[in-house]
């Protein structure tokens, strides 16, 4: 027995027997038409109380983020038996995951709010697991505890999401709340703490730095649930929840100005990282940050689409850099090159990840990209809730953020792959467990693109704009640049991590200081001035009860006088 | 005026039989007690078998000095004697003597609660010996102080018993009708009581066997190791006072006092008689046993004379009822 | 005689004994302060035993119950006191408090 | 004034004295020596209102037991060093407490029975004493032989759990 349960593949079994019961249960849905496409049941009964029920509910969308995560998450399972295998934490490690998965299966199978908020923190503290899963570096300690913390702001949003959603509608139930005739009600109100939930657990601006400094966890997590997964749940929930504020110009114009921040904020940083990890952070950040542009062009499908073509590629990318880290031992930038001979496969498959990184045809990176592009285009026209300045603005950092996406993906793939090998490196093909997880999403990059709707003019677009970005790339490399380009503001991330990393704990300690202040000087007073209080009055009793009997009876004495001497005065 | 002359008298005769009458029983007991253990005894002093050898022991007392030791409390070491001796005066005040010729009753003081102002008169007597033990300021004294002590708590619940016995059977607490009510069975209903009575008197003065308080040969006379001279002999005077006192309670309590032929007007000279028994009895058991132990005493009162009386007072209930 | 006479000195044998109950360290000497005082109550009750003259002689009758509850009570708080001797070696009634 | 008042006062005064001696004695024998002086003097009170038997009963059980029980148990905690005071530190409370209860009552007595006057009509003979006792007060006299039993148990076990450690 426990042969059996230190056997690594009897995790992989059963993230196998959860994928196969998920993938049964979500693919009839695949095929079901609309995009909530259901009549709420008018007579429906709705509990006075918040229930716990998991009333599940598929669409089809919904149903393809279900099978992306479990398959996903069944190939990053076996993927570690290879690469963590050796661990001696490695049980709880893929218990998390399966744990992970079925919060996963529960935030996008439910329709009960507070079930979804269950699942929602179940996954936050995953995160928060496997980020310090090697928590003997601090590295790792500090980035879960970052990651943790700045997804609770987050999920006080979700929270009081929930609430508004539950005082406005009278359920808690997601399709019993559904606004019928387009009649939202307390519109912004929901957008907005729907946009504070999904900012944190997304990553968005100002809530980014977190995901960044989750790289410390194993890469395979990285893969699933900082690329492909658990921040995709964001963009899920904005898309889920667009129905309760899509009449909202604020809430949309709010998510639009973050998305455009976030989505450029996030390539540029990419485009100068030294550390190949934490350029694919910020790359996810910028990604995720074009999907909530979709949903707030109010085309949450296209935004959904490149969510589940992104989280392929990217989940690909990640494992690719787990396999190249696996060889080199570190994943600077500086320590690789020179892959495509001694890594073959891992090569030519983070080839195709780049590839679909970059946006360029015929990857599902293109055709999903090419559908948010459209979307933003489309919103330009301003008949939606946003107004056409901002959508155009929108567009315009799109395609500008296209063109560095294309920049840094092609600058990785130079540093990492090709060029020159550094000294003393006797890099080797990763074994079969990590590189068969390799070639299934590279095919999967190229299978997701089928039945992508297509946009002529704004697909030749985007197309050159990535040609432009990458040929102005290989020119440099051509011309011998290092391409190690770094401005001190990008390089240091325009110090926005300061709020987290110094003044909130700065501002946390005093506080706190001040609370102690405050506790020892002003609200101890009454303790102890009662314990002051009591031991003088116990003194002072320990006077009269002097253990002497004739003290005592002195005392009795003189008060049988004095009552002899009131009696008779009275009387 | 006749009153006053005859109380006057009978202070007199009380006071000449206190001075006579312990020396007497001093004589017998030195006589007896040196023919028991075949000798003879004084004979010097008086001519005629040393008669005058307690009158010479008197005036050699007189003249020795009375010292009191530094260390002693002063005051209570020089009432010590006083105090040991009056009580028996006092006593001898309410003990009569029975009809003298005809001429009525030979007592001090006819009192209605006779019997119990001897037993009050005698416990206190005995204070005197614990004061000397506590004023010589003498460790052995001390001893013989907190033996004194045990020894009188312990016999003077039994001998109140058996007194009260004897009462209850006579109805009344006057010694004179106690004795008038006697009759001769009670020599044998009253037996238990009668021996404890002379064993508890015998424990209460301090007389052989009952002398571990004095105990000469470890104590060196106990309470009265300091004393010498006139106090000494107070102390000696009030020990024969105090048989005379048991003989004479003895003797009317349990013996039928002046009961015997003729006793209208020889009644004084049978209780003199019975008396003198009872004295030798006295003196025979200094010399017959040895002197009990400590322990050996508390467990004689405790576990055999107190018993012994309350089943006297019992019988006597059943037969006073019956 | 007149009845305060008795009374009066009952009064002061009361006060002084309180004084010795409360005044003497020597727990022996305590119980003598409330032998004192119970001294009092006798006399009291004796004296108007005496002045009422009543057939059932109520104050004499109670004095003997006093006289042996006193004794009992003697009795009991001398074992009380050896014991505490024993124990510790002192019957001072402010050094057992220490 | 009568011979007896004359007595009276005198005993009255010798009572008081040697109680006041008792009291303040620095030496225990001779407080427990002057108890039996004040003793004596109220038993000589008693006679004197014509309670003779309580009178004798005193001597008997005060004098006689008591007081020898008393200088037993001081013989037998006699301390060896003598260096703490023979009052305690209240005693001018307690002098003061003596003082006021003393003339409280007094005063009382004098208030409530000033100008009243002994007769002595009825002598407190043993058999009148005995006829009340066994007649009217027998009930009062079967508890109190209780109370006798059990203040000899508890004075019994307390001296057997001292010996025994």
């Amino acid at each position: 027995m426990r042969s059996v349960l230190r056997s690594h593949w009897l995790y992989v079994a059963l993230t196998a027997v959860l994928a196969l019961v998920a993938a049964i249960w979500a693919v009839p849905h695949l095929s079901e038409p609309g995009w909530f496409a259901y009549a709420p049941d008018p007579t429906g009964f709705t509990p006075p109380l918040p229930t716990l029920s998991p009333d599940l509910f598929l669409f089809p969308a919904s149903a393809q983020i279900v099978l992306l995560a479990v398959g996903v998450g069944l190939l990053v399972q076996i993927y570690s038996t290879a690469y963590l295998g050796h661990h001696q934490r490695y049980r709880s490690y893929a218990m998390v995951i399966v744990l992970f998965l079925v919060a996963m299966i529960a935030v996008v199978g439910t329709t009960n709010l507070w079930v979804l908020l269950v699942g929602w923190e179940v996954m936050g503290l995953c995160s928060y697991l496997l980020i310090g899963h090697e928590w003997e570096t601090g590295e790792a300690r500090a980035g879960a505890a970052k990651a943790f913390l700045v997804t609770r702001i987050a999920d006080l949003g979700l929270v009081l999401a929930i609430l508004v959603i539950g005082e406005t509608y009278g359920t808690y139930d997601l399709l019993g709340a559904q606004p019928l005739d387009g009649e939202a009600k307390n519109a912004t109100a929901i957008g907005l703490l729907v946009l504070v939930a999904v900012v944190g657990k997304s990553a968005q601006f100002p809530l980014h730095s977190w995901l960044p400094d989750a790289m410390p966890g194993p890469t395979p997590i990285t893969a699933l649930i900082h690329a492909a997964t658990m921040v995709a749940a964001g963009v899920y929930l904005a898309a889920r929840m667009l129905p309760f504020y899509a009449d909202s110009t604020v809430a949309l114009t709010a998510m639009a100005v973050i998305a455009g921040i976030t989505m450029l904020m996030g390539a540029l940083f990419a485009l100068v990282q030294t550390d190949l990890k934490r350029a694919l952070a910020w790359s996810t950040v910028s990604q995720l940050a074009l999907m909530f542009a979709a949903v707030a062009a109010s085309d949450p499908e296209a935004g959904l689409d490149h969510l589940v073509a992104h989280g392929v590629f990217k989940a690909l990318l990640f494992l690719g850099c787990g396999c190249l880290m696996h060889a080199v031992g570190t994943s600077a930038l500086s320590a690789m090159g020179g892959m495509r001979r001694p890594m073959p496969v891992t090569f030519w498959t983070m080839t195709i990840g780049f590839a679909a990184l970059a946006g360029i045809v015929p990857t599902a990176g293109f055709f999903t990209k090419d559908s948010v592009l459209h979307a933003l285009e489309s919103a330009t026209e301003g008949d939606g809730a946003l107004a056409g300045g901002t959508a155009w603005a929108l567009f315009v950092v799109a395609l500008i953020t296209s063109l560095v996406t294309a920049a840094y993906a092609t600058r990785l793939w130079l540093k990492t792959l090709l060029g020159p090998a550094p000294g003393g490196l006797d890099a080797h093909e990763a074994p079969l467990a990590m590189t068969g997880p390799l070639v299934v999403l590279a095919v999967a990059t190229f299978a997701v693109s089928i039945g992508q709707p297509f946009h002529h003019g704004i697909g030749v677009v985007s197309t050159v704009i990535a040609a432009a970005g990458i040929g102005l790339v290989l020119l440099m490399w051509r011309r011998g640049s290092s391409l190690d380009w770094a401005p001190a503001p990008l390089a240091a991330e325009l110090g926005l991590d300061r709020p987290f990393s110094r003044w909130v704990p700065r501002l946390t300690g005093d506080v706190a200081s001040a609370v102690v202040d405050l506790d020892r000087d002003a609200v101890d007073v009454y303790p102890r001035g009662g314990a002051a209080a009591a031991a003088l009055g116990t003194r002072g009793l320990a006077l009269v009860q002097s253990r002497n009997v004739q003290r005592y009876a002195t005392v009795l004495a003189a008060g049988v006088v004095v009552l002899v001497v009131v009696g008779v005065v009275v009387s | 005026m006749g009153e006053l002359l005859d109380a006057l008298l009978r202070c007199l005769l009380v006071l000449g039989a206190f001075l006579t009458l312990p020396l007497l029983v001093g004589q017998m007991e030195h006589k007896a007690m040196a023919h028991m253990q075949s000798r003879v005894g004084p004979m010097a002093a008086g001519g005629f078998h040393g008669w005058a050898q307690l009158v010479a022991d008197g005036i050699k007392f007189v003249q020795k000095e009375s010292i009191t030791p530094v260390a002693a409390d002063r005051r209570v070491f020089e009432l010590a004697p006083a105090v040991a001796l009056v009580p028996y005066l006092v006593a001898m005040l309410a003990i009569p003597l029975g009809p003298f010729f005809g001429q009525g009753n030979l007592i001090g003081q006819d009192l209605d609660l006779g019997l119990f102002f001897v037993l009050a008169a005698m416990s206190v007597g005995v204070l005197g010996t614990l004061m000397g033990g506590l004023g010589s300021g003498n460790k052995y004294s001390y001893i013989g102080g907190m033996r004194v002590a045990a020894q009188l708590m312990s016999y003077e619940l039994p001998m109140v018993l058996a007194a009260a016995s004897v009462a209850m059977a006579a109805g009344t607490l006057s010694l004179i009708g106690i004795a008038d009510a006697w009759e001769p069975w009670w020599l044998l209903a009253q037996l238990p009581g009668l021996i404890v009575f002379f064993v508890a008197g015998l424990a209460e003065l301090q007389r052989p066997p009952f002398d571990a308080p004095l105990a000469d040969a470890e104590l060196v006379m106990g309470p009265l190791t300091e004393y010498g001279g006139m106090r000494f002999a107070m102390f000696l005077l009030a020990e024969y006072a105090g048989i005379v006192v048991l003989a004479g309670l003895t003797t009317v309590l349990f013996l039928g006092g002046w009961a015997g032929p003729w006793s209208d007007h020889l009644g004084w000279a049978w209780t003199l008689l019975k008396i003198a028994g009872v004295s030798f009895l006295v003196i025979w058991a200094r010399v017959a046993y040895p002197r009990l132990r400590e322990d050996q005493v508390n467990a004689l009162a405790w576990k055999v004379l107190v018993p012994l009386a309350l089943a006297q007072v019992t019988l006597t209930t059943v037969l006073v009822v019956w | 005689m007149p009845l305060l006479y008795p009374l009066l000195l009952s009064s002061a044998l009361f006060g002084i004994g309180l004084y010795g109950v409360l005044a003497r360290r020597n727990a022996v000497l305590m119980l003598l302060g409330v032998e004192l005082m119970l001294n009092a109550v006798n006399l009291n009750l004796v004296a108007f035993d005496a002045w009422f003259a009543d057939q059932l002689h109520t104050g004499q009758v109670l004095t003997l119950f006093t006289i042996a509850i006193a004794a009992a009570e003697i009795g009991l708080g001398l074992a009380i006191v050896l014991a505490l001797f024993r124990a510790l070696r002192t019957v001072d009634v402010d050094g057992v408090g220490r | 004034m009568s011979l007896t008042e004359l007595v009276f006062l005198v005993l009255a005064v010798v009572a008081a004295g040697s109680a006041l001696l008792s009291m303040t004695s620095g030496q225990l024998v001779h407080s427990a020596l002057w108890l039996v002086v004040t003793l004596g003097a109220v038993a000589g009170c008693f006679v004197l209102m014509t309670a003779e038997f309580v009178a004798w009963v005193q001597v008997l059980v005060y004098v006689g037991s008591v007081v020898v029980l008393v200088i037993f148990a001081l013989m037998l905690t006699r301390q060896t060093s003598a260096t703490t005071a023979e009052v305690t530190g209240n005693r001018w409370i307690a002098a003061a407490l003596g003082v006021v209860a003393a003339i409280g009552l007094g005063a009382t007595m004098v208030a409530g029975f000033r100008g009243e006057d002994i007769e002595g009509r009825r002598i407190g003979t043993a058999g009148s004493i005995g006829q009340a006792l066994f007649t009217d007060w027998v009930l009062p006299f079967e508890i109190l032989s209780g109370v006798l039993l059990a203040a000899l148990i508890g004075a019994i076990v307390i001296s057997r759990s001292g010996s025994d450690r």
